[in-house]
């Protein structure tokens, strides 16, 4: 059963990719399909698990040994547990939305076909990541997921900056990679498994320093698919891919990959401080740089990619506190995914509505041409923001108040984050949609086709209604406890004080935010002389800029100097020993110069040789 | 110092001045026979080392025969070649002294060992078969047999190599004196060619001779100094 | 008798190309595409015929050849071995038919000349890696040299006569020092057994002092290091790689280079174990070097060919590294990655090749927006290049990890290091791709780059699909390679290190 | 007296003799320095056939002397070629075989 | 007391020359245009005649020799001709090889259709090179039957050289084989100064070479008393480290080392061999080498085995001398015979770590060694007088320039010899330097066979750069081209090719007939 769920996306994507024109008709709908029976499947297994006590709801089903060297035996297996059925449902339900609505996004493309093969791809592989049951396995997912991301970011080939990003963003990943197989070898080399159960299990008598060593490596892969703080980079540039993709996966699914590994090794992490401190401070750190770059984008996806950036920092900041934070960290994960895959959709019919101009300066006004976007994309921002019926706010203010129990001064972090975040956000939906009207000549904004606002609606009803569903009627902490394991925070509603001072917060940034855009005039073009705050903003806080001091004009010079190396040093050597024997051969046929009593002298010379040296042997 | 002692000296003294004199004089005939002075006081040697028939030999067949050849063939290469003694080849002088010398010291260094060897003479052997002759014919016909033998064909490459090399053949039967005369005869010129200028005004190289019919002769200039556009009428004259 | 058939069935092959008359161009092809593929399924019903149970070396076949010197015919494969010879036998074929206009392209040499000698170049391979007589092992180690030299010096690019000539003389000195130790090793076992010989079972069982170990260990070591090509013997792979025709390059570096690693197993190893240990440090950091210099020299190239030879440096690198670990994921990785890296660059150099044709020209600046022109072409040069990045999914990538675990067991810093070479591949193979494949095409890419047509299809669809067949079932190669290399390791005396924390070992899945 | 100074006086000559050949020009004077040589080979032999007591060294020197014949006339058949071809019997002029 | 010869072990010897006195007869006797036809068949059949004898005489007496020894094989053991001759195992091995690289020598001599004007020798080597005389006998199709003879005394000495059991006779073979070599060496009927040259150069350094010989060998015998090998090798033992001794014993090195070619007495090699003839450069290439290290190995084996101590560094330093020098300075030669001959001067260094290794496998592994390098000489000279031009031979590299193309047979074969060699496997040259490099090793001088190892690296290099000029060059306008010859040349090629590969692919059979011939008798 739970192979199904991977095998009937994986099993579209081959069909349509071999299938090649023939295909290109019905094409989608397959996809469509194909993604939607895998929700189906999905759901029937969440139901099946309803149906079942606490304990034995997880299933194990071994496919095939996959390798088996010596001691290091990886099994083909696949588990479902509460933790992972969550991901599912998210995964294929929020991508077959995003399946429908690529139907008409994608309307006009020709080779449409190979876009929903790639996104049936993804889902395939995003669920071999989620259902795999040892970390070997979850990295060949997450390697596959790597992938997709990469063929859809470079979707349209011929636009240059668009076959750019896509290797930006895959070598990136490599780099974040890196540090995922390091830690499969810790644990090999450690605990002589790699499957969660056996980690788990042999993870109590580990010694602080390889348990500490593995939590950094997570780490390290955790930010490099999540793009979090030192590999935070490649998203910003990822927005080059058609929205869709950006929804699926640069919002809701993959980049929330790193927080379940982290969650899904939280046996590890329980038992090394030093490492959960390291996933505060990241989470905290990339928190505050997203919704800092949030604030000066002007291109719609990117402000939404900064802001994607900062809630994963809040997520990664909750399951870096412990046991105490995990369950609000997938939490999180699971509101982010409705309303920012909601907001993304949104921004997508945006601009199609304005002939796919991403330059927010250029709209303004929209909220009298684009009613159904204006009511999502609205229902979205309230949730992002924290308003407190809405999804946001339950799973925010809960990480919130974790955060304060912990440390107050992450604790002031997050609070931070959630006044930039209303800021921003504030900032975008005044831009768009309020102000007077600053569209390009020949744009005249219309409504969606409903191929792409109903995928909207459903979403922003999750975003709206998602958090109490899951908070209080499906009782999410009391879902995940056997998984993760769940601590209750010591004093219970200790911090009475501290939701009016969040509401507080958020409505500060709101206001400050509605009276720079929302009554001024917005200037069509963005200011050149602004604070410095504001340009380093507008540059990713020179994300790039330092990536590429670092490494890559150094890395082209070595390469450069080692190439010149190549050829003239080791030919050159080998060149030179030839060279040398060339010049000694030419050096000795002018010995042999044609005079018989030159030979007559040498031989009487080698004669004297002879004697001399018997006459050595002698003494 | 007895008898022996003061022949040694002195022949050892020439020996080596006739050696050094080969090497070091102008004239090469002058080197033959210096070279043949050497080997007579070897001769000497041999008698004072009890080898008769050696001496002999080597007066006879080495000294006489052999450089005689020497200087038929200094006859032949021109008696007075001399090649002046300064060095052509650079540092071929040097170096040959040097290799020379470091060669000799060697060489005499080993030679001149300690060690005296035992001198028990050639009395006893000379006295097996009768005399010294008789003992060197017992052994050169019993014990060397082979390499006598094998010195024949050594000595018959010998002829045929200097018949090969030196022998001129004649590739057409010899002229008879008849032959010659009637070849002189029947060629259309029998009276020898007249000189340039004969029975014309000025007897310079370039002006040609009249024939017995007043027409200039070609045939009589130089193959130089006749005009081209004759060459062919000169020619004619000749074969006609 | 099995693996001499195997055998003749090329040679007679390469005989008869060979005595076709000139003309008969497609008749000569035609022979010569049937006999490769007779002798991949001969070759391929020998590997699965394998029993492995055992490490030890069957289809044993042994007759004197030159007693005096204690040499004979003796032929036997184990895991590693028959694998190889399967994956040599397998590429051939797809060579001709990759390779079938190359001959005519090159302008040079007859037709015949060129699938003869690949032919002949066959047997060489089938025979390099089926030897168990030492002496019989450097034969065709040096024959093996031949038909290479005049497929690249007659059938290549334009400096096909330096590259061949710089070809034939780096393997050539390798091979004369390896004679050296060869004797020397002839003449250490004629001293202890009484009767010198090169077989290699018995030698296994000759105990050296672990003086002259070191001292031949160093004259087959520096052979096997100019054959795979470790750093600094490396500068003739370019050079021959990007002269020679595709096909040609494709055996070289897929199979050829392969004797270099297969002969550190199968000789070094079992043969020299305390010498192996001694010099094992020296050569971890050899191998490192090679990873990270081949990557980055990879990324410098300007000429597509150049660029793959270099990320086949890099690749061996990582082949050495894993043999000179010792631990079985590492001997085990660094086998099934030989096998691995034949069949992926094999996929590149074909693509590339394809492209060449095309374009005409092998510089990387002369092409951009191939899969706008045609996307089936660029698609497979995208698979292959991925499965040469060691992309999961991917046969590349299980060796490529099994190397780098059983590094990390060993010696943590080198794994360290060769872990974060994996990055370098990534960035060079998609730079290439992306300058190659994406962008603009220009109007001359528009003109001459077509789409692939059946026949190169035919030719690259069965690697592809091996790699990934490899990818998802590696148990079907590494089930015949793990007992030769447990037997490896009892040679080598080194045990696996256990775990630290050994966790309560209860049953891992079923 | 020591019959060794007859093998000294033999080196002294057979080192003269091969000077002689390494530095004269004329290709006879060569050849007479080399039948010096054989010379002061003779005379060893004749003082070691005197110091052993064996008539050995005699027969060797006789033999010598018929293969320095042999070898005379070989010789100067080639050297009289040289200098028909050449005009000068000089060695040197044999120089075009070279490098 | 009656001499003692015994007619059955000098056989060979005697046949050969008595088959030479009969040549000299009939060119004394013989009418000019009857002579060819009469030579040819005299020479055939007396090697022929020789070998078949040896060969017989060899098994008979190693049968009854098993039989005497009770069946331990001593290989054959027998002095002969009042001890002036030492018929014994290696001995005969030789005699053997070299009655057929005469054979195949004799054909190469007997060539007339590869040049236009008649055999490879000049119509009256007496005439005036360019003169009238030389026209006329050249028109007149005259030639030197007069080769034959000497040939016959070249092969007779030849084959006494390397059984000669003393110092005087070993001398006169040497300068029985020697002599016929200096003329036949002036006899070119192309490019006749060179060859007069040649012969000259050839004549002054062998006899300067030979002088050094005999004045070695007087002082051995002042010190042992006597000349023969056996009394040499008992006197050396008890007399203590005597300096004459030694300056003896490397005079003598000095003769012998010249003969073999070895450095710093090899200058005469590559003149001899590019201006002699080339049919004689490859029969002399062989022949004469052969020869020169059984004699070589006869003397350091067995007078000098005693001072084996002493006499070692000194070859070791030859040894590396040859080998380097030779590989080396083979590189940048530009004319194909000039480069052979250093090869050749490279491969008496592989040879003479087999001398040094003093074991009795250096003896088998010299004694096959030379085998396989002697044919692969004298094939690769028959194919290198087959590349003519409109002058002669085309000897300079670039005009061997795109031969593949132009006549693939030749140049095949050509590429063959070159592998033989340079020793890739499955040629003789190979199984040659693996038996003499194993032989190295055993005794001991590994440094020796590094070194050689390097230089036949090196000597790859300009084997391989014939074969790339030959296959990978274009074809230019000055290429020359292939003359088709007679059968004569065709089946010394063809015994050639056939040895060369025979005894890379199959040696088994030669291994075995080396080893049993055993050592020196004493």
């Amino acid at each position: 059963m739970t192979a199904a769920l991977i095998g009937l996306p994986l099993f579209g994507a081959t069909v349509l990719l071999l299938g090649g024109r023939r295909t290109n008709a019905w094409g989608h709908y397959f996809a469509v399909a194909m993604s939607a029976s895998s929700f189906f499947v999905g759901v029937a297994t969440f139901m099946s698990m309803l149906g079942r006590s606490a304990e034995d709801r997880t299933i194990e089903t071994h496919l095939f040994d996959w390798i088996a060297v010596g001691s290091f035996q990886v099994p083909f297996g696949l588990q479902i547990d509460q933790l992972s059925i969550a991901f599912v449902l998210l995964i294929t339900g929020v991508g077959t939305l995003i399946h429908i609505y690529s139907i008409g996004y994608m309307a006009h493309d020709e080779n449409r076909r190979k876009f929903f093969a790639y996104l049936n791809l993804f889902v395939a592989a995003m669920l071999l990541l989620v259902l795999a049951n040892n970390y070997f396995l979850l990295y060949v997912g997450w390697e596959g997921v790597g992938l997709a991301s990469y063929l859809l970011i470079s979707f349209w080939q011929h636009k240059p900056s668009a076959a750019v990003a896509g290797k930006k963003a895959f070598v990136v990943n490599r780099v974040g990679d890196v540090g995922l197989s390091l830690a499969v070898m810790l644990m090999f080399v450690t605990f002589g498994t790699v499957t969660f159960s056996g980690v788990s299990a042999a993870a109590g008598n580990g010694d602080a320093t390889s348990l500490k060593l593995i939590g950094f490596a997570l780490l390290l892969a955790a930010c490099g698919k999540s793009a979090q703080f030192p590999l935070q980079s490649w998203l910003l540039d990822a927005m080059e891919g058609p929205t869709p993709v950006s929804a699926l996966i640069h919002a809701a699914t993959m980049v929330t990959a790193g927080v379940y590994l982290i969650v899904r090794a939280h046996a590890i992490f329980d038992l090394s401080e030093t490492a959960r401190t390291a996933v505060v401070v990241i989470g905290a750190i990339t928190l505050l740089l997203g919704a800092f770059i949030g604030t000066a984008k002007d291109d719609i996806k990117k402000g939404l990619a900064g802001s994607t950036m900062s809630q994963i920092g809040y997520m990664i900041l909750a399951a870096g506190l412990g046991p105490v934070g995990y369950v609000f960290a997938i939490f999180h994960l699971l509101t982010h995914g409705m309303f920012k895959a909601g907001l993304f959709l949104g921004a997508g019919s945006v601009m199609h509505g304005v002939n796919d101009d991403v330059n927010m300066r250029h709209y303004g006004a929209l909220r009298g041409a684009m009613k159904i976007t204006y009511v999502t994309f609205g229902l979205g921002f309230l949730a992002i923001i924290g308003i407190p019926p809405f999804a946001g706010f339950w799973s925010k203010d809960e990480i919130i108040k974790v955060a304060f129990e912990q440390n107050t001064l992450v604790g002031l972090c997050t609070l931070v984050g959630a006044g930039v975040t209303a800021f921003y956000m504030t900032r975008m939906m005044t831009m768009t949609f309020f102000g007077e009207a600053r569209w390009e000549k020949d744009v005249h904004p219309h409504e969606s086709p409903s191929t792409m606002t109903i995928p909207m609606i459903i979403l922003a009803v999750g975003s709206a209604f998602g958090g109490l569903l899951l908070l209080f009627v499906g009782d999410i902490e009391a879902w995940l406890e056997p998984v993760t394991g769940f601590a209750t925070s010591t004093e219970a509603g200790g911090m009475a004080w501290l939701m009016p001072t969040t509401l507080l917060v958020i409505a500060a940034g709101v206001a400050y935010a509605w009276n720079t855009y929302g009554r001024r005039p917005v200037p069509v073009v963005a200011p050149a002389e602004v604070s410095l705050l504001t340009r380093a903003a507008r540059n990713d806080a020179y994300g790039d800029a330092i990536n590429e001091a670092i490494f890559m004009r150094p890395g082209l010079h070595l390469t450069r100097a080692l190439v010149w190396f190549d050829t003239k040093g080791i030919d050159g050597f080998i060149g030179g020993f030839a060279a040398l024997i060339g010049g000694l051969s030419a050096r000795g046929r002018k010995l042999q110069n044609g005079y018989a009593r030159s030979y007559a002298l040498t031989m009487l010379g080698g004669a004297a040789l002879i004697a001399f040296v018997l006459y050595l042997v002698r003494l | 110092m007895n008898g022996e002692s003061v022949v040694f000296w002195i022949t050892a003294i020439f020996a080596v001045v006739g050696a050094l004199g080969m090497v070091l004089s102008r004239k090469a005939v002058h080197s033959a026979l210096w070279v043949a002075f050497a080997m007579v006081n070897l001769a000497v040697l041999y008698f004072t080392l009890q080898a008769p028939f050696l001496a002999t030999t080597q007066i006879v067949v080495y000294t006489g025969a052999v450089m005689m050849l020497f200087l038929f063939v200094l006859m032949i290469v021109g008696v007075d070649s001399s090649d002046s003694l300064l060095e052509t080849l650079k540092g071929q002088r040097l170096l040959a002294t040097l290799f020379g010398l470091a060669f000799g010291a060697l060489l005499l260094s080993g030679v001149a060992s300690t060690i005296a060897l035992r001198d028990n003479g050639l009395d006893v052997a000379n006295g097996d078969y009768g005399g010294n002759i008789q003992g060197i014919a017992h052994l050169v016909f019993n014990r060397y047999l082979l390499a006598f033998e094998v010195t024949s064909a050594l000595l018959i490459t010998a002829v045929i190599g200097a018949m090969v090399l030196a022998h001129r053949e004649r590739w057409a039967p010899r002229k008879t004196q008849a032959e010659l005369s009637r070849e002189r005869t029947f060629t259309s010129q029998v009276t020898p060619l007249p000189n340039p200028g004969v029975l014309a005004r000025h007897n310079a190289v370039d002006t040609p001779a009249l024939l017995p019919d007043g027409t200039p002769s070609q045939a009589s200039l130089p193959k130089q100094f006749r005009e081209t556009s004759h060459e062919d009428e000169a020619a004619k004259e000749v074969t006609s | 008798m099995q693996l001499t058939t195997l055998m003749l069935i090329p040679l007679v092959g390469a005989i008869a190309v060979f005595l076709l008359p000139a003309a008969k161009e497609t008749l000569a092809k035609q022979v010569a595409l049937a006999v490769s593929i007779v002798t991949a399924i001969d070759a391929i019903r020998l590997a699965l015929s394998l029993d492995n149970s055992s490490g030890a070396i069957q289809f044993v076949e042994k007759h004197e050849w030159i007693p005096a010197f204690g040499i004979s015919w003796s032929l036997g494969i184990d895991g590693i071995a028959g694998l190889l010879i399967a994956m040599a036998t397998i590429l051939v074929p797809l060579i001709i038919v990759a390779g079938w206009w190359d001959a005519e392209n090159s302008g040079r040499g007859t037709v015949k000349g060129f699938f003869a000698l690949i032919l002949a170049l066959e047997v060489c391979m089938i025979g390099v890696f089926a030897a168990t007589d030492l002496f019989l092992f450097y034969v065709f180690f040096e024959v093996m040299l031949l038909p290479v030299y005049f497929l690249i010096g007659r059938f290549g690019g334009a400096q096909r006569s330096y590259a061949a000539m710089k070809f034939l003389l780096y393997s050539l000195v390798g091979g004369l020092f390896m004679l050296a130790s060869l004797i020397g090793l002839y003449v250490v076992s004629a001293r202890t057994l009484g009767q010198g010989t090169f077989d290699f079972v018995t030698l296994t069982g000759l105990h050296m002092d672990a003086g002259t170990q070191k001292t031949l260990f160093l004259g087959f070591f520096f052979a096997f290091a100019v054959k795979a090509p470790m750093v600094p013997f490396h500068t003739w792979l370019p050079d021959a790689a990007a002269e020679a025709t595709p096909g040609t390059s494709t055996l070289l570096v897929g199979v050829l280079d392969k004797v270099g690693t297969f002969g550190m197993i199968r000789y070094l190893l079992p043969i020299f174990p305390d010498a192996s240990h001694y010099y094992a440090p020296i050569i971890i950091v050899l191998a490192c070097i090679s990873i990270f210099y081949g990557a980055l020299l990879a990324i410098g190239q300007t000429d597509m060919m150049r660029l793959i030879a270099f990320s086949s440096v890099s690749h061996f690198g990582f082949i050495v590294l894993g043999i000179f670990v010792f631990s079985s994921q590492g001997l085990a990785g660094s086998s099934f990655y030989m096998i691995n890296h034949g069949f992926s660059t094999g996929a590149l150099f074909l693509v590339v090749g394809y492209l060449a044709s095309r374009r005409g020209s092998k510089k990387i600046s002369d092409f951009g927006g191939v899969s706008k022109v045609a996307p089936v072409l660029a698609g497979v040069l995208l698979i292959s290049g991925l499965s040469s990045l060691a992309l999961p999914g991917m046969s590349s990538f299980v060796s490529e990890f099994l190397v780098l675990i059983g590094t990390f067991s060993e010696n943590r810093v080198a794994a360290n290091i060769a872990t974060v070479g994996i990055v370098l591949a990534a960035f060079y193979i998609l730079w290439m791709y992306q300058r190659v494949a994406t962008g603009e095409p220009s109007e001359e890419v528009n003109s001459t780059v077509s789409e692939i047509n059946k026949r190169e299809l035919v030719a690259i669809v069965p690697i592809l699909a091996a790699i990934i067949a490899l990818g998802i079932f590696p148990q079907a190669a590494l089930k015949y390679i793990n007992p030769a290399v447990s037997d490896l390791q009892k040679y080598v005396s080194v045990v696996d290190p256990t775990p630290a924390f050994g966790a309560l070992t209860e049953g891992i899945g079923s | 007296m020591n019959p060794n100074n007859y093998l000294i006086l033999a080196g002294i000559l057979f080192t003269i003799g091969a000077f002689g050949v390494v530095v004269r020009r004329n290709a006879i004077i060569v050849f007479m320095s080399v039948e010096m040589m054989l010379n002061a080979a003779n005379l060893a032999f004749a003082t070691a056939a005197r110091t052993t007591g064996t008539l050995d060294g005699q027969v060797a020197a006789f033999f010598v002397m018929v293969v320095a014949a042999a070898e005379v006339v070989v010789g100067l058949a080639i050297i009289v070629t040289i200098f028909r071809t050449r005009r000068s019997a000089s060695i040197d002029e044999a120089n075009l075989l070279k490098y | 007391m009656k001499p003692s010869f015994e007619y059955a072990a000098l056989a060979p010897i005697v046949i050969m020359l008595t088959a030479g006195v009969l040549s000299v007869v009939i060119e004394a006797f013989v009418p000019r245009t009857y002579r060819r036809g009469l030579q040819l068949p005299l020479v055939f059949v007396s090697i022929a005649g020789s070998f078949v004898y040896l060969v017989s005489s060899a098994t008979a007496i190693l049968n009854g020799d098993a039989a005497m020894t009770g069946g331990q094989y001593q290989g054959l053991r027998q002095i002969a001709a009042g001890g002036s001759v030492a018929i014994d195992g290696p001995g005969m091995f030789t005699q053997g090889t070299l009655l057929l690289v005469a054979f195949v020598g004799a054909l190469l001599f007997a060539e007339r259709s590869v040049d236009p004007q008649g055999d490879a020798f000049a119509s009256r080597a007496s005439t005036l090179p360019g003169s009238e005389d030389e026209r006329q006998f050249t028109a007149q199709g005259w030639s030197q039957t007069e080769i034959w003879p000497l040939f016959l005394f070249a092969v007779s000495g030849m084959l006494l050289f390397p059984v000669s059991n003393d110092l005087l006779t070993m001398f006169i073979a040497l300068e029985v084989l020697s002599l016929p070599l200096y003329l036949l060496a002036g006899m070119a009927r192309r490019r006749r100064l060179l060859s007069q040259e040649a012969s000259l150069k050839y004549f002054v350094l062998g006899a300067f070479s030979s002088a050094f010989f005999l004045f070695g060998s007087a002082l051995i015998y002042s010190v042992a008393g006597s000349m023969t090998f056996g009394t040499v090798a008992t006197a050396l033992t008890d007399t203590l480290q005597d300096p004459i001794l030694l300056t003896g014993v490397g005079l003598i090195a000095v003769g012998l080392l010249f003969k073999v070619g070895a450095v710093p007495f090899h200058q005469w090699t590559p003149d001899v061999y590019q201006g002699s003839p080339t049919p004689l450069v490859a029969f002399m290439g062989a022949g004469t080498k052969i020869a020169a290290f059984g004699a070589l190995f006869r003397t350091f084996y067995v007078a000098f085995g005693g001072l084996r101590w002493e006499w070692r560094p000194m070859m070791w330093v030859i040894a590396i001398l040859t080998m380097v020098v030779g590989s080396i300075l083979a590189v940048t030669q530009t004319d194909i015979k000039r480069m052979l001959a250093y090869s050749s001067v490279a491969h008496t260094g592989f040879i003479l770590i087999a001398l040094v290794a003093t074991t009795p496998s250096g003896i088998s592994s010299s004694l096959f060694y030379l085998l396989a390098y002697g044919f692969t000489t004298l094939g690769v000279f028959a194919l290198v007088s087959l590349v003519r031009d409109s002058t002669g031979e085309a000897t300079h590299l670039s005009q061997w320039a795109g031969l593949g193309k132009k006549s693939p047979v030749v140049a095949s074969i050509f590429a063959l010899f070159l592998f033989a060699l340079a020793g890739i496997p499955l040629t003789s040259g190979f199984t040659g330097k693996f038996a003499v490099f194993t032989a190295g090793v055993e005794g001991g001088a590994n440094a020796l066979v590094i070194v050689a190892v390097v230089s036949s690296a090196i000597a790859a290099f300009f084997y391989a750069r014939v074969v790339v000029l030959m296959f990978f060059t274009p074809e230019t306008e000055n290429t020359a081209d292939v003359v088709i010859p007679s059968y004569f040349t065709i089946a010394a090629i063809g015994i050639s090719t056939a040895v060369t590969l025979l005894l890379g692919i199959v040696p088994q059979p030669v291994l075995d007939a080396v080893v049993k011939a055993g050592v020196f008798v004493r």
